[in-house]
């Protein structure tokens, strides 16, 4: 029964000094989104140093429902001025 | 707020909020100027920016600003910025100085921990990600593995 | 060091600084701009000032940035300065951020509580002096009653 | 015997909003001059606040002998910017 309006499809944006090309993918929370990019070579060594926004508001826990179209964006470590 | 590509003309934007602000009765303006370095050999340092971020890290400390009277002006370089050419501007107004004194440090501190800006050295013409010089946004490191 | 009759040309001066230190290779420029303000029905400031001391106040302060790799310049105003003008306006230059940032404070701060500068309110064609936001200098009272 | 060499006349400066001419006093130490000024009207009432330098270097006690052609600067409370 995956009615089309099921479908929940997020863009994963990647800022910055991380050389990759947004992904979109099917997945509804933020778990989801660490197991994959965990298994991603070119973005793992990132991980724990990235910050995560949703909908470009940070966000500080994995405890977050996603919405169909939502942005995600990953944010390496920072240096202004 | 305000973004250019490549460097700032520092005199011009300083007179221009100075100008701008002054029947305004503020007591104290202190302009921060960030101006690059000739150090590791770089011709340079470049910037990315990311915007919607940085305006709702701008808009959160504009309203901290407010709440103690004061008003605070943030202009940053994108792209490229050579050598002794400036790329950061930051000034806090405020009825005295105190405020404005504490404002423009804490402000500048937590930019630096803060606003979604990443720096690249321009050396021997690659654009080199300043990783060791960086730091990660407060609450990073959600997405690794545990 | 610099001293002017009457009002100071904020965006000239600051300009002027900046330009002078610009292949220094400082990478953080500090000033402190301070204005008159409108209050208690004033029409302006006036300010006395006692140069020999000041300027050994000043140079004791200029070898205490040298000692941080930083630089400081000053600028004042002698005589009237009306409301929404500029009287006065200190900057430190240092290679990095919190040493600037620091001595910025603590300079201003000590100038208030030590710069031989009297204040006077310009208020109905009298000029009052500012003896209740006025700061006896350090050491003061010797001469007095025991 | 009194050579006169051994005339020692100071001038005292009143800085800032005192509103008083210099003195050319014979005094030798400011023990002598806080018994001088302490008697004088116009000047009395700033002296619990006011700092005090020799040839325009601040002193904290009173004890400075003073020589001839010494110049001595009375300063009230300040308020510079």
């Amino acid at each position: 029964m995956n009615k089309k309006e099921d479908v929940v499809l997020v863009r994963v944006e990647f800022l910055g000094p991380i050389q990759k090309d947004a992904l979109e993918l099917e997945i509804v929370n933020l778990n989801e989104l660490a197991a994959i990019l965990q298994k991603d070579e070119e973005v793992k060594e990132w991980l724990d140093n990235c910050a995560v926004a949703v909908n470009d508001n940070l966000v500080t826990s994995l405890e977050c429902e996603l919405k169909n179209g939502d942005k995600i964006s990953l944010l390496p470590p920072v240096c202004g001025g | 707020m305000s973004l250019y590509d490549g460097s700032l003309d520092v005199p011009g934007i300083l007179k221009e909020w100075y100008e701008a602000e002054l029947t305004s009765n503020y007591g104290a303006y202190i302009p921060f100027v960030g101006t690059v370095r000739s150090e590791d050999g770089i011709d340079g340092l470049s910037f990315d920016i990311y915007e919607p971020i940085l305006k709702s890290w701008f808009d959160n400390w504009q309203d901290k600003a407010k709440q103690k009277g004061a008003v605070i002006k943030m202009a940053h370089s994108r792209g490229d910025v050579m050598l002794h050419e400036s790329s950061y501007i930051a000034a806090v107004f405020s009825p005295k100085r105190r405020v404005a004194l504490e404002f423009i440090d804490e402000f500048v501190e937590d930019f630096k921990a803060s606003a979604p800006i990443w720096k690249y050295d321009l050396k021997n013409g690659q654009r080199v990600y300043a990783k060791d010089r960086s730091t990660a946004i407060k609450g990073s490191g959600i997405l690794g593995a545990k």
